[in-house]
């Protein structure tokens, strides 16, 4: 349960940080918090109480009471996906920040309704 | 006022999450699917690792899209970057001390030794083609942090990478071809335990830690900022 | 035949224009159109056999629901066919247009949007969903930022934004989905929802929540209301064969994942009132704010959150009938509004402004583009002959014979919103037609464009005249949507 | 062991909450690094040995590698 708490935890803070902060690197960071946070939730999804991991590195395993091991593929995706994303929202910052100047998004309004 | 209204819409929303997780008990085991891969996965793809099975046989059309995706970064990364202006004064950069530039260089070839060490046993360890992958960009980042004006050639990185993502998808039509599914595990499974077993899995877990070594040390590549290479428009 | 060729075929090609380059940098512009030339024929070939029997497509080899599938139903193939088509003129007219920047990589990009959003509605397994709607967004926002100018950087950063909060929500939904019933596979997950909640009107809370963080990702996506502020921006400030890609396409693309979701996934009928005044919400909001703007890319782009808003609408009444008007005015909205951008694209091309008052007269020196531009606005509006018109009159028919007071003031606001779209859409025909000409020197529009843009016009006509054909398979489409037992009949055997 | 994993996650969270208010954003990048670091410690305890190799080599290392590559080409404090 106290995984469950950390992983929505990070979630929050990287979605309060998204909401209240306006500088662009500061809003990739949350970015990053939320998808951190997402990892850990998925994974403690598969998680079974005195499971071992889901490799026969040694004879005599029991695969009933190995962990669900869908979530750490689909986990393994997601932080290829979100490393992916960091990566185009940090080169896309490094240009916002030479042709403004700034990295606020609070100051950067060329473009209303 | 931002940050009050922020709090409520957070503790709303924590709240919703508190609800729905109820439902789903901690460390209880859930699912059928799960423990049909555990059951049968040595069975059914020959690699010890189940998490392997998983990636690359059983749900191996996502991993081509998470390839997709790495390679879309790279791409979006230097078009982002392409049009950037170059800058007239650029000050040297200080060369690194006697130690980092020592110690590098001598760690450089094991890094590179051990992370195709990880990707050539994914079906066997844990680890695989993108934890493999991973340690060789880093294994670069060393390298680039003891010669910051070592220029690369991007055409070579991206003649690799595009290779290496058509090698996966020939692979795929070739499970087509002989057995009768896009991606099907068409090669001798062998003896499970063996290096050489598992059929296609490690022969793509090689070309995806390739690709995957060949993309994140291109983005850092483009990232340490040599000037000299960037084009303007 | 086997569809999963629509998916890998544009992949290959993609990752295969390195190579190319590397013989003849002339070769690069014309794998996009081979390749869409390729999936539009096979996506048509396949249409009698899908009309029998949807494909179902194992990867890999495994029994369901423990590989990945592909599910190739009468919607999936209506989609596929549709962004083949327009990815194939969209790219044809992209040979002459796009002449500046890297173009290789533009190329490479662009054909990996459209696999991106093939992939999507051909999957059969939420998590594929996921992974595949990631490569559409990712491509959109460098393709957005691809000129590199002030504008499209930061229209691109706030895409950026709110579509990776958008992804995260929806991998939440997806992860608590998979935490409850511990499956990916739609039809799994649909039986499984099935037997659990049977038939229950009211929604138990802890499906209604992720429900709600998957319809809050995709909705970012698929633009829906609250969660459009990205949309004006980023399709304003992309070059124009992106605004037509992205406007006709890529915000569908989340419009189709929310309707499998509401449809076959949860089949939650008793949501669907709340969605459809979302819906004319969307579409009330898009149509006043496009009315208001100087700049014609802002206007056509909120343009499409209103045109969004009223498929979104339409599919929401819940009826047969209204699915398939729903469908149908995607079609229109997707060749319409494909043809509209692209013939605004050398109209800005030409006259360097994308302010409406700077094409006064136009309409005598580029005849072509000007031509194009009215049958397209025309053709959205919904007056009789084309596309339009057909698509428009099903949903006002469907809403009507839904005999109910709400739907009657409902689509009473949607015949309102339609006469302010037709207020906009006048008011530049008339600066393009009736305007005198500030006299700059303007040469016609290239063969290739000029051909796109009959391609597309004649599809827009001909459709308008005779849309039974088209029809009959939308109706599957629609059928394939309210028949949920048969989907996973057709997936699980 | 329970109070171990306790620990580690509230470590986990102060450095999310650092990460979130420090206004020096090379201090705050280190600290999502850190965050992240943790999280993949938390998943060798929950039995996936992959999933933290992946955390640990992409997540945490090369993750804050490119922030402060970044961050060298903009501006340091917020």
């Amino acid at each position: 349960m106290v995984y469950y708490i950390g992983a929505f935890g990070l979630i929050i803070i990287g979605l309060y940080v998204l909401m209240v902060k306006r500088n662009l690197i500061k809003m990739i960071i949350g970015i990053s918090l939320i998808n951190t946070g997402l990892n850990l939730f998925l994974i403690s999804v598969g998680f079974i109480k005195l499971g071992t991991a889901p490799i026969f590195s040694k004879p005599g395993l029991n695969p009933k009471i190995m962990v669900d091991p869908l979530p750490q593929a689909m986990v393994l995706t997601a932080i290829v996906i979100s490393v992916a994303t960091l990566a185009m929202a940090l080169a896309l910052a490094i240009r916002l920040y030479e042709h403004h100047g700034t990295l606020d998004m609070g100051k950067i309004k060329d473009q209303k309704w | 006022m931002k940050k009050i209204i922020a709090i409520l819409f957070l503790l709303v929303l924590s709240y919703g999450i508190y609800l729905s997780i109820n439902s789903i008990p901690f460390g209880v085991s859930k699912t059928k699917v799960g423990n049909y891969y555990n059951l049968n996965g040595v069975k059914d793809t020959g690699a010890n690792n189940i998490v392997t099975a998983v990636v690359l046989n059983y749900r191996g059309f996502d991993t081509l899209g998470e390839v997709t995706v790495l390679f879309l970064a790279v791409l979006g990364f230097s078009t982002i970057l392409f049009t950037m202006k170059k800058k007239k004064s650029d000050n040297m950069p200080t060369p690194p001390s006697l130690i980092l530039s020592i110690g590098c260089k001598f760690l450089f070839p094991f890094v590179l030794l051990f992370g195709i060490y990880i990707f050539i046993h994914g079906h066997l360890s844990p680890g695989g083609g993108f934890q493999g992958g991973a340690v060789i960009a880093s294994a670069f980042l060393l390298f680039y942090l003891v010669k910051p004006s070592e220029k690369s050639s991007k055409k070579s990185f991206q003649l690799i990478e595009s290779l290496s993502g058509m090698a996966f998808i020939v692979i795929g039509i070739l499970g087509l071809v002989f057995g009768n599914y896009f991606l099907s595990n068409f090669l001798p499974k062998g003896i499970a335990g063996k290096l050489i077993s598992a059929g296609i899995i490690p022969l793509i877990y090689i070309f995806i830690g390739i690709k995957v070594g060949s993309e994140l040390t291109g983005i850092i590549d483009r990232l340490m900022g040599k000037n000299n290479e960037k084009q303007v428009k | 035949m086997n569809p999963v060729y629509l998916i890998i075929i544009p992949l290959l090609s993609a990752f295969s224009i390195p190579l190319f380059g590397l013989i003849s940098k002339k070769l690069v512009k014309f794998i996009p159109p081979l390749a869409m030339l390729f999936n539009a024929v096979y996506a048509i070939l396949l249409i009698p056999q899908i009309l029998k029997k949807p494909i179902v497509v194992l990867m890999g080899g495994y029994s369901l629901p423990f590989g990945i599938n592909l599910f190739v139903g009468p919607l999936g193939i209506i989609f596929t066919g549709v962004i083949a088509i327009i990815g194939f003129i969209v790219s044809f007219y992209a040979i002459n247009y796009i002449k500046e920047g890297d173009k290789e990589k533009y190329h490479m990009l662009y054909l990996l949007l459209l696999t991106g959003a093939t992939g999507a509605v051909l999957t059969g397994d939420i998590f594929n969903l996921f992974v595949f709607c990631e490569i559409l967004c990712i491509s959109s926002f460098a393709l957005v930022a691809d000129l590199g100018d002030k504008r499209s950087i930061e229209s691109s950063v706030k895409y950026l934004i709110q579509g990776s909060v958008g992804s995260g929500f929806m991998l939440l939904g997806i992860g608590l989905l998979y935490g409850q019933f511990g499956t990916l596979n739609m039809a799994h997950l649909a039986q499984i929802i099935t037997e659990k909640y049977g038939a229950a009107q009211s929604i138990p809370i802890d499906l209604f929540i992720p429900f709600v963080f998957v319809i809050i990702g995709f909705g970012i996506e698929g633009s829906i209301f609250p969660l459009n502020a990205w949309l004006p921006d980023a399709h304003s400030s992309a070059p124009s064969t992106i605004s037509a890609v992205l406007s006709g396409l890529a915000i569908e693309i989340g419009l189709y994942a929310i309707i499998r979701f509401v449809f076959t996934i949860f089949g939650i009928t008793s949501i669907l009132p709340a969605l459809a005044i979302l819906g004319l919400i969307t579409l009330v909001i898009g149509e006043i704010t496009a009315f208001a703007q100087a700049n014609i890319k802002r206007m056509l782009a909120y343009s499409s959150i209103g045109q969004l808003g009223l498929i979104f609408f339409a599919i929401s009444i819940g009826t047969s009938e209204a699915i398939t008007g729903g469908l149908f005015q995607f079609l229109t909205h997707a060749f319409s509004k494909a043809l509209l951008f692209l013939s605004v694209g050398y109209m800005i091309y030409r006259t360097k402004s994308m302010e409406i008052s700077s094409f006064k007269g136009i309409g005598k020196k580029m005849p072509f583009a000007s031509l194009a531009f009215l049958i397209g606005s025309f053709s959205l509006v919904g007056l009789p002959l084309f596309m339009g018109f057909s698509s428009k009159f099903i949903i006002v028919k469907s809403a009507i014979l839904k005999n109910s007071t709400l739907f009657n003031i409902l689509i009473m606001v949607v015949l309102l919103c339609t006469i302010i779209e037709g207020a906009y859409f006048f008011k530049v025909i008339q600066t393009i037609y009736f305007k005198k000409s500030n006299n700059i020197e303007i040469k016609k529009a290239p063969a290739t464009a000029v051909i796109a843009f009959f391609i597309l016009i004649i599809i827009i006509i001909g459709l308008g005249i005779y849309p039974n054909e088209v029809f009959k398979i939308l109706q599957c489409g629609a059928t394939e949507l309210l028949d949920k037992s048969q989907y996973i009949r057709s997936v699980l055997g | 062991m329970i109070y171990f994993t306790i620990i580690l996650i509230s470590i986990m969270l102060l450095c999310g909450i650092i990460a979130a208010i420090s206004k020096d954003l090379l201090f705050a990048v280190i600290a999502a690094g850190m965050a992240s670091f943790i999280t993949a410690i938390l998943f060798v305890f929950l039995q996936a040995p992959d999933v933290a190799m992946a955390e640990a080599s992409i997540g945490a290392a090369l993750v804050t590698a490119l922030f402060v590559l970044a961050l060298k080409k903009t501006k340091r404090s917020e």
